[in-house]
C-alpha cells in the first residue's frame, strides 16, 4: 500500500531585482505556504532546502539556513543542490520521505538573489566551466541560440513564432501577481529589441531574478485529519539522468558524447525526464490539463512542447500558431507567465511551478485560471545532466 | 590546448578508450565514459578534421571575462560541428565568417590561431 | 509493512594526501562497493552524491559528478550537503527511496581533495564564517579547544587523558590498510607535540585529507534475490536539528542563541542526534557492540561517548582510563582509528564510518576486528546545525 | 562593529524580538529565531558588559587570512563568556590575559581596541 503524498500549501515571494538576502524571500514564502496549509512551523517535521551556489558556502545551506531562520525546532533537515532542477529533488527528497512512512509533513523551500547580467563562471581556471567561457566566450544565451537555430533550419520555425512565444508568455504573466514583468508585449516589440544571440532577442531569453517559492507536503492521512479535502497529489516526480550517449550538446560542455562505439539511446534525454514522470503517474501526454515548461528561450518552450509529447517533432509552432497553447486553447502550457515573466532564480524555480500547478488544480488562479484543470505537468532542465519532471492530479 | 597542429593542419586531441573504442572530447583521464564498460586505459587519439554544422550562432555582446575580447568588439561566430567518423558535436568558434554565411549541415574544417581551435570553410 | 534497506557492498579509496581530483577516490570506491555487491554500475537505480564544497559548483555537483564518470545511464541523482553530516544524508536520502518501495538499489558516493592546513573561509567579507576569521582568528581548533578546556575544568580530564585517545586510536588505525596515519604513537609524543589552541596540541587534532567511500544500498528483497544471506541492516539514520535556544556554542557562530526567554531543551543537540536515532532502531546505548564517533579532537571523542550514552556525563575518562573503550574492551569506540587516523575528507566521512560497521558487522574487519558486533553505532557533527547518526543492525 | 562605546564603556549591541524579548548577538534582521514566535520585530539592545567564563583558549599559530596578525606573533586568547541577564555566550578576543590568568566561572568584562570588541579583566 503506497502512501500518498499531497500539497497542503504553497507560497511564493513575488519575482523581482529586490536586492535583498535569498534568506528573506524564502521564510516569507514559507510562511506563505504553512498558511495556507493551516499549520504552524512548528509542526513541520522534515525541511528540505534548494541550495544557491553562487555566494559560497558558509551558512546559505539552504535547508539550515531556511530552518534557523523559521527558528530550530529540531525537525530533520536536507540540502540539495542540482541547477535549474535543485527544487525539484528537493520535492522529490520531501516526497519520498512521506511515502516512505518516515514522516507526515514537510516543507520545501527554495530562494535566490540572482546577480545581474550574463551568470558568470564560478569556478577558476582548469575548471570546465571557465573555460567554455575562456576558450569559446560560450555564455549561456550561446547554447539557447543554437537549439533554436537547429530548430528553424530543421522545422522552419520563424523569428515570428518566437516572438509569439513571448506575446503569449507575457500576456500570461501580466495576470500574475508573482511575475516580475506583468506587462503584455507586442510582437513588434520583441522583433525590435536587440540580438544578443541570432536568432535569440534579448526579449527572447530570460533574466536572472530574485524570488523564494515553498511547498507544504503530506500524506494523504495527514491531510484528511487537517480536514484538506480533495488536495492535489504530489503524483511524480522524475529526476533521471541522460544515457550514454547523450548526443544533444549540453551546458557547459565543449561536445556531445561520441555515439561512435554505443548507439544513441530511443529517447533524448529531454524526452525521457518526462517519459519517466508520465509512467510514474499512468499517465499520457494527452491526459495534461496545463504544462509549465522551461522557456529559458522562447526557442526551448517549443522543443519542450514536442519533448513532453503533446505533439510531434516539428509540430510545436503549429500548436502556437493556432493558439492552443495559450490560455483558453486546448493544452495551455506557462500560463503562470514562465520563465518570460518570471526569469531564472533557480534554487525557487521547480517549486515555483508545482505552486502554479497546485493553485490551477485548486481552481485558485484567478485571471489565468485554466478551465477544468485536472492534471499538471512541469518540466525543467539545468546543467551536468540534471533535469525534473513533476506531475500533479486532482 | 587540446589540439595539434602538424604540416600546417589542426586537429583536435581526444582520447579513446582501448577497450570499447569510444572516443571524448575533450580528452579525459580516469574511467571510460561508456556505463558498460570498465575500461580505465584512454589514449590521445586526433579526431577528424571536418564535419558537418550541427548548429551555429553569434555572440552580439562581448562575452564576460574569462574571454578576451577585441576591442572595438565584432561578434564572434560560434558553430558546434558534426564530426562523421566519431559521431560527435565539438563546439567552437568559427573564424571569418558570420552567420549569414552558415547554415545547418555545412561542411567546415578545422584551423587554429592565438592558442585555441577554430571551424573555418 | 516497511521496507528494510540492507548494505550490500561497502568501498572505500585509502585517506591520503593524493593531490588528485576527488572524481577518481570517489569511483574506484563505488567500483570497489559495487564488486564488493556482486552487481553491475547498469544495475543501480539512482545515485546519491556528498557534495564537496571548496571548489566551486561547475562539474563539481557529487551525484551527478560521480554518475558521468561511470557513465550516463538515465538512473536517478541526487546530491547534497550538509557538512561533515552529508554522507549520512546521501545515506538518508538513498535508504529513504529504498523504504518507500521507489527503488530497489542505490549507490551512495562522497569523496574529497581537501586542501592543506587550516580550513579557510569560503565566502568574502560580510559572511559569517569570514568573520569569524576577521574579528576573532576563530580557526576550528580554536573551538575544539573551547569544548576541551570546559571539559577539563569540569570533569577533571587530564592532558594525559587526551594524549590516551590519540594513543589508542593510532593503535587501532595502525591496523587499517584504508587510513593515513598507520603508525602507533606513544604518549609522550602526543605530549610533546606543539601546542596549537590550548589545551589541544598537534596530535590532538584531526588532520584534513583526501578521500573516498561508497555503499550499495538495497531492499531487503533484493538482497535475498541475489543470494545475500544476512546482510547488515541500517537501521536508522538521525539528521535531526538543534532545538531553540541551542546553548552549546557552535561553529562558525559568534554566540549561542539565548535561553533567557525560552528555557533550553531537555536534551542538548549532540544527545538528540543519537536519541532520535535510538528510537528509531529501537534500541538503547547498552544494547551497541561499538561505535565510530566524530574525533575532530581527542577531548571530542570524550564528550560524544557521554553524548551517545555510553556513560553519564563525565564518566568517559574513567571507560577510556580502564581500556573499554579500545579495541577488546567493553565498548570499543573508533576501532576503525577515527579521525585521528584518517583526517577529514568531509563527504565521505560518514560514509566511512558506514564502511567500518559493515565490515566489523560481517565479521571482515580482520586485524582490527571487534568481537560479536551485533550493533553499530556512527556519529557526527558539523556546522550550520547538521549532524548525523546512524545505526546498523545485524 | 556590533558594540558601541558611552562614556569610555563598551556594550555588544545586540537585537531584541519586541514580540518574545528573545535577545540576538550578533544583531540579527528578519525574523525572530524562536520558533513559537512570529515577530518580525527585532531592535537595537545593548547586551550586559559583563559574565562569567564558559570556556577559553588561544592560537598558538597565527590565524589565516583575513585576520591581521601582529609580527611577531603573540597567541592571542580567546574566550567565551556567559552573560548572566541575557543567558547567551558571546566569543571574543581576550585582552592583556593569557590562558594562565584564565578559569571557568571567572568574571571578564567588556572592552574595545581597533574596531573589535574584547573580554578582559
Ligand atoms: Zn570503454
Ligand atoms: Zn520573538
Amino acid at each position: 500500500m503506497v502512501v500518498d503524498a499531497v500539497i497542503l500549501g504553497a507560497g511564493m515571494h513575488p519575482w523581482g531585482k529586490w536586492g535583498r538576502d535569498f534568506t528573506e524571500y524564502g521564510v516569507r514564502a514559507a510562511k506563505d505556504a504553512l498558511a495556507e496549509a493551516g499549520i504552524a512551523w512548528t509542526d513541520v517535521q522534515f525541511v528540505v532546502g534548494a541550495d544557491t551556489i553562487r555566494n559560497g558556502y558558509p551558512g546559505l545551506v539552504a535547508g539550515s539556513t531556511f530552518a534557523q531562520a523559521l527558528g530550530w525546532t529540531g525537525a530533520r533537515i536536507a540540502s540539495c543542490y542540482a541547477a535549474c532542477a535543485s527544487g525539484a529533488q528537493a520535492l522529490d527528497i520531501a516526497r519520498t520521505r512521506i511515502m516512505a512512512g518516515l514522516c507526515d509533513v514537510a516543507l520545501v523551500v527554495g530562494a535566490d538573489a540572482a546577480p545581474k547580467g550574463f551568470f558568470k563562471p564560478v569556478g577558476g581556471p582548469g575548471d570546465p566551466d571557465w573555460l567554455r567561457f575562456k576558450l569559446l566566450g560560450a555564455s549561456n544565451p550561446v547554447y539557447f541560440a543554437l537549439y533554436a537555430r537547429r530548430r528553424m533550419e530543421l522545422y522552419g520555425t520563424t523569428q515570428d513564432d518566437l516572438a509569439a512565444v513571448k506575446v503569449k508568455n507575457a500576456l500570461a504573466g501580466s495576470l500574475n501577481p508573482n511575475a516580475r514583468y506583468r506587462k503584455a508585449v507586442t510582437a513588434e516589440e520583441v522583433l525590435a529589441s536587440p540580438m544578443v544571440a541570432d536568432p535569440l532577442r534579448l526579449m527572447d531569453i530570460c533574466a536572472t531574478s530574485d524570488g523564494g517559492a515553498a511547498i507544504v507536503l503530506a500524506s494523504r492521512d495527514y491531510a484528511r485529519r487537517l480536514g484538506a479535502r480533495d488536495p492535489v497529489r504530489l503524483a511524480a516526480i522524475s529526476t533521471v539522468t541522460p544515457t550514454f550517449p547523450n548526443t544533444v550538446l549540453e551546458l557547459p560542455n565543449f561536445a556531445t558524447d561520441s555515439a561512435a562505439a554505443v548507439p544513441p539511446p530511443a529517447r533524448p534525454f529531454r524526452s525521457a525526464i518526462a517519459h519517466a514522470a508520465y509512467e510514474e503517474a499512468g499517465i499520457g501526454p494527452e491526459d495534461v490539463s496545463l504544462a509549465e515548461v522551461y522557456d529559458l528561450s522562447t526557442a526551448l518552450e517549443l522543443d519542450w512542447i514536442e519533448d513532453i509529447g503533446l505533439c510531434g517533432p516539428g509540430e510545436a509552432d503549429k500548436l502556437l500558431r493556432t493558439g492552443q497553447t495559450a490560455l483558453g486553447g486546448r493544452i495551455p502550457v506557462n500560463v503562470s507567465g514562465g520563465l518570460a515573466s518570471f526569469g531564472e532564480a533557480i534554487p525557487a524555480q521547480a517549486i515555483a511551478q508545482l505552486c502554479e500547478l497546485t493553485w490551477q488544480l485548486r481552481g485558485a488562479a484567478g485571471a489565468r485560471q485554466v478551465e477544468h484543470a485536472r492534471i499538471g505537468l512541469a518540466v525543467n532542465q539545468g546543467l551536468f545532466g540534471h533535469g525534473s519532471a513533476v506531475i500533479t492530479t486532482r | 590546448m587540446w589540439f595539434t597542429v602538424e604540416d600546417g593542419l589542426t586537429y583536435l586531441v581526444g582520447t579513446q578508450c582501448t577497450a570499447c573504442r569510444t572516443v571524448c572530447f575533450p580528452p579525459k583521464t580516469g574511467f571510460c565514459p561508456n556505463p558498460r564498460c570498465d575500461g580505465e586505459q584512454l589514449n590521445e587519439t586526433r579526431l577528424s578534421r571536418s564535419g558537418r554544422v550541427w548548429s551555429y550562432t553569434n555572440s552580439c555582446y562581448p562575452p564576460p571575462e574569462p574571454f578576451e575580447a577585441a576591442e572595438p568588439y565584432v561578434p564572434i561566430t560560434i558553430a558546434a560541428v558534426e564530426l562523421d567518423r566519431e559521431k560527435i558535436v565539438v563546439l567552437g568558434r568559427v573564424k571569418d565568417l558570420t552567420v549569414a554565411d552558415l547554415s545547418v549541415g555545412m561542411e567546415l574544417e578545422l584551423t587554429s590561431e592565438d592558442g585555441v581551435w577554430l571551424w573555418t570553410r
